[in-house]
């Protein structure tokens, strides 16, 4: 019992290529390779086209004459291809990175960093808040640089780096949970899209 | 304070704070003005001790800068500390075979090399054929390196920069081959892999101090000092709202939340 | 044996895990707090309430991921909560069509445009989600991922930005994602949320929980399977439990024996 | 010129975000909003980049007949062939929606779960108790195992996902703070390089 499904098929036939690879570098796999990277890059131009590109110039059609701007400053990083104009491309560059930049300064500091710090005020009255306190505290003097981690400061950055070596532990075990994962969902498929061993 | 949003006063007024310190920090470091200074990674004695084996074994040493793209300050960091790598390996006569996943963050990488020979009076020994560009695809970079450490029998492996899944296959392959390996970055994810398979890890903000100690570059030392700056005061707040929250005291953070 | 050849680990990794498929031990799966707080924030949301749902994810994503999208629309659906997906992703709008494929016929009363809308993909990142609070409409050039007018569906005319969402889930892989989420919709606007996130960056978001900026958290797809546990349809996650159970006894087992092997070696030498 | 306007781009473009954020009047929001849009815009003209990268690496490898020229024929035909596709039929239709379903998701997928086997061998060859700090890590990442997956309560009692949790919520909560308002400080301070345009490397490969 297989399907009949030519789709599945070739589904299959791209999954079962891909796990060639751990086994060895081989044709079929720098085959299947390049239809990833081939179509991963037509993918990022056909997204962008019917969800925005596209919509976006009938605004100006509309009537929104000003959009045209943006367009222009976009269309500036293909310049990069042409020498002796390769330096227009800094301008869509130069914007793109402002406006990312000014992001980040505007959206980062409250909540990634005051709220983070106002969460740590916790009263010492319990075991689990004082480790958390001081769990924080410790890390953050591992990571000063310009006082040197001798006598109080030299204790307390060691105990930060358990500290975050316990962390980093717990990162280490979710990520072999993450690996299976993709795993699994591939033999998921390809049990029972394809074989139909499971359903 | 009503020119400001409320919710947003007291994050504004650190901002400002922190901005005019890492500025003014920076013009200091500049002018050659005194600065208080960087103490040294410990993690840096490894990469100098690393191709220092790598030479008396006569085998090369390879670099990879991670896979991040040149805004990545993690692709900075590791570009300064490449100039520091490019510099012994030319002292010493070794093999640097550096790699890159980034075509921006490559012709970057070829003139830090090129000038790091260079410096060290010797740029008849730089070999254009050794700084490589692999695949922009993650995959495709990772299976090109892996390919290059053993075929090459890579004695020192030098990882600095932003990594990601990539990691734990350099990591093990070059574990296999049986090189010495420094490696660091600041994606928290991957740093336990280097960790565990690497002989010395960097980690996270370590190597933006390994990069501003070995370059003496002004603006990383004056953005490293001001950044530790704000988190000294990060410690004091953390100290002083928990203490007040022992005696039943939220003010503090009411304050910050204005 | 210190030189096993790598092919033979990766043989019994297969093997374990197609084994685990065919043969299922039905181990039992106990629900956690996070998973918990999450499922019980949404269940609270009142009839008529906009939930939103960020797809930041592409394919890699799908297994720890889709399983919560489809419980969580799933019951949002049975709720009478109306369900909006948009995207940072450049996926997004095929990963919602796939939730969509499986999950709307099950509910033939319920209407694109009017209980459901998949917007899909948008550039911008966070600054999208700024627009997007402040005019959904114009933030989305009134285009869906199937090319409908958002202006002429039911659905937005009550719901005129992400300033009206009554709860948001972000279904995040990395960056963009959770963060730019927390970053602009949660902590200014107030708008409780939560999200699912692959294994891989649960405890970087941890923090977040612990500081209320999430609601609970649903982690990877051990949370997706207690979430499908919860809501009462058990699906690809709470499938693919037993599989994950045998594949980490193998890396465990590798781990100890490699160790042993080296211990010995050390020994010796 | 070259270097100037685009550094008085970025300042200008960077300074108009962060004051509207954290500053009231309105014709700064409203100039916000604006740009905004034009960087969702600029920001989705990129897309074609990657195009752009690959026709130009593989046709020199065409033309010079190089190693592996036949997968850069591969290349261009799934690449200008999906696009030739989604472009004629458009992302409703069901022969994009097989296409998108059967190559792109597989692909995308399976990619990535080949790293399965590589955290198999290197749980073997390369997680090794060689130092302190290493088993510190493996310890914490077999408890978090054990308490992830089903079967560690079911071998070893609820007491697995107990510490778990207490892991994730205290020791890791703490560390992670740390971490990450290191971090959030280290972007603030790159973002203000850029925004006042002391920062310059990523102009790089632009041509002087």
């Amino acid at each position: 019992m297989v399907t009949n499904n030519p789709w599945i098929w070739l589904a299959a036939f791209l999954t079962l290529a891909c796990y060639t690879f751990p086994f060895g570098d081989n044709p079929v796999y720098r085959f299947v390779e390049h239809v990833f990277v081939g179509t991963s890059a037509g993918y990022m131009v056909t997204a962008n086209w019917f969800n925005w590109i596209k919509p976006n110039l009938a605004e100006i059609g509309n009537g929104r004459y000003l959009l045209i701007v943006p367009f222009v400053i976009g269309i500036l990083i293909y310049a990069r291809y042409i020498k002796p104009i390769a330096w227009v491309s800094r301008i869509a560059i130069a914007f793109n990175l402002g406006v990312a930049s000014g992001f980040i300064l505007a959206k980062d500091i409250k909540p990634l960093f005051i709220t983070q710090v106002i969460a740590t005020f916790q009263p010492l009255d319990d075991i689990n808040n004082i480790l958390l306190v001081f769990g924080v505290i410790t890390s953050l003097i591992y990571f000063l640089f310009t006082v040197e981690h001798k006598g109080a400061v030299g204790v307390a950055a060691q105990a930060g780096r358990w500290v975050m070596l316990i962390a980093l532990g717990a990162a280490f075990g979710s990520t072999v949970m993450a690996r299976v994962s993709l795993f699994l969902g591939r033999v998921q498929f390809l049990l029972s899209e394809w074989l139909f061993i499971v359903k | 304070m009503g020119l400001i949003r409320p919710g947003l006063v007291a994050s504004f007024v650190l901002e400002l704070a922190f901005a005019a310190a890492v500025l003014t920090l920076i013009g200091r470091a500049r002018r050659g003005q005194p600065v208080p200074a960087i103490r040294r990674v410990v993690g840096l004695d490894a990469i100098d001790e690393a191709i220092g084996r790598a030479t008396e074994m006569g085998a090369p040493v390879h670099f990879a800068p991670g896979i991040g793209a040149i805004d990545n300050a993690q692709t900075l960091a590791a570009l300064s500390i490449l100039s520091h790598v490019a510099r012994m390996c030319a002292k010493y006569d070794t093999r640097l075979i550096q790699t890159n996943r980034n075509n921006v963050v490559y012709s970057i990488a070829e003139e830090t090399i090129k000038q790091a020979y260079v410096d060290a009076g010797k740029p008849a020994g730089f070999n254009p054929d050794d700084v490589r560009f692999i695949s922009e695809d993650q995959f495709g970079y990772a299976s090109g390196c892996i390919g290059i450490m053993a075929r090459e029998k890579v004695r020192a492996n030098i990882l600095v920069g932003a990594f990601w899944a990539e990691s734990l296959i350099f990591a093990e392959v070059g574990a296999q081959v049986g090189s010495i390996q420094i490696a660091g970055t600041a994606n928290t994810h991957q740093i336990p892999f280097f960790i565990a398979a690497c002989d010395y890890a960097l980690l996270g903000e370590e190597i933006y101090a390994a990069s501003a100690y070995l370059s003496r570059e002004p603006i990383l030392v004056g953005c490293l000092i001001g950044q530790d700056w704000a988190k000294m005061i990060g410690v004091l707040l953390i100290l002083a709202g928990a203490v007040l929250a022992t005696f039943g005291n939220y003010d503090l953070g009411r304050l910050l939340n204005e | 044996m210190p030189n096993v050849d790598r092919r033979i680990i990766y043989i019994v990794m297969i093997a374990a895990v197609v084994y685990a498929f065919v043969n299922p031990m039905g181990l039992p799966v106990t629900i956690s707090d996070y998973t918990r707080t999450a499922h019980a924030a949404i269940e609270a949301l009142p009839a008529g309430a906009v939930l939103v749902l960020g797809m930041d994810f592409s394919p890699g994503g799908i297994p720890e991921l889709e399983p919560a999208a489809k419980a969580i629309f799933y019951q949002c659906m049975c709720n009478d909560v109306k369900v909006v997906m948009i995207g940072m992703w450049v996926m997004a709008g095929d990963m919602g069509e796939r939730v969509l494929d499986e999950m709307a016929p099950l509910f033939p009363a319920k209407v694109y445009g009017v209980d459901f809308v998949n917007i899909g993909f948008k550039p911008g990142n966070g600054l999208l989600l700024e627009r997007a609070a402040d005019n959904i409409i114009e933030a989305a050039v009134d285009v869906d991922h199937r090319g409908l007018a958002l202006s002429a569906m039911p659905l937005f005319e009550q719901f005129r930005s992400l300033r009206e969402a009554a709860f948001w889930v972000c279904l995040s892989t990395g960056n963009p994602g959770v963060s730019d989420w927390i970053k602009v919709i949660g902590d200014p606007l107030g708008i409780p949320g939560t999200t699912d996130v692959v294994s891989v960056s649960i405890p970087e978001n941890m923090p977040f929980v612990q500081s209320g900026q999430l609601t609970g958290i649903i982690q990877g797809m051990r949370g997706a399977a207690e979430y499908e546990l919860l809501v009462d349809r058990p699906g690809r996650a709470t499938a693919g439990m037993d599989a994950q159970s045998l594949a980490h006894v193998v890396i465990l087992v590798f781990i100890v024996l490699g160790n042993v092997a080296y211990l010995t070696r050390k020994t010796r030498a | 010129m070259r270097k100037v306007l685009p550094l008085g781009i970025t300042f200008v473009s960077g300074i108009i975000v962060v004051l509207a954020n954290f500053l009231a009047p309105a014709w700064f929001v409203a100039a916000n909003r604006e740009i905004s849009l034009w960087f969702q815009i600029v920001a989705a003209l990129f897309c074609a980049l990657g195009v752009a990268n690959l026709t130009r690496i593989h046709s020199k490898r065409l033309a010079r007949h190089s190693e592996g020229w036949f997968f850069s024929i591969v290349l261009f035909v799934s690449m200008f062939g999906f696009m030739i596709i989604a472009f004629s039929v458009g992302q409703q239709d069901d022969l994009y929606r097989n296409l998108y379903n059967n190559t792109i998701v597989p692909l995308n997928a399976t990619m990535y779960s080949v790293l399965v086997f590589y955290i198999a061998s290197a749980a073997y060859r390369a997680f090794r108790v060689r130092t302190l700090e290493a088993t510190i890590l493996l310890i914490t990442a077999a408890i978090v195992m054990l308490g992830k997956a089903p079967i560690g309560e079911a071998v070893f009692g609820s007491w697995v996902v107990d510490a778990t949790n207490w892991i994730l919520d205290i020791p890791n909560v703490a560390g992670m703070r740390g971490i990450q308002l290191g971090a959030t400080l280290g972007g603030l301070a790159m973002a203000l390089r850029v925004l006042v345009g002391i920062e310059r490397t990523h102009f790089g490969g632009t041509g002087e």
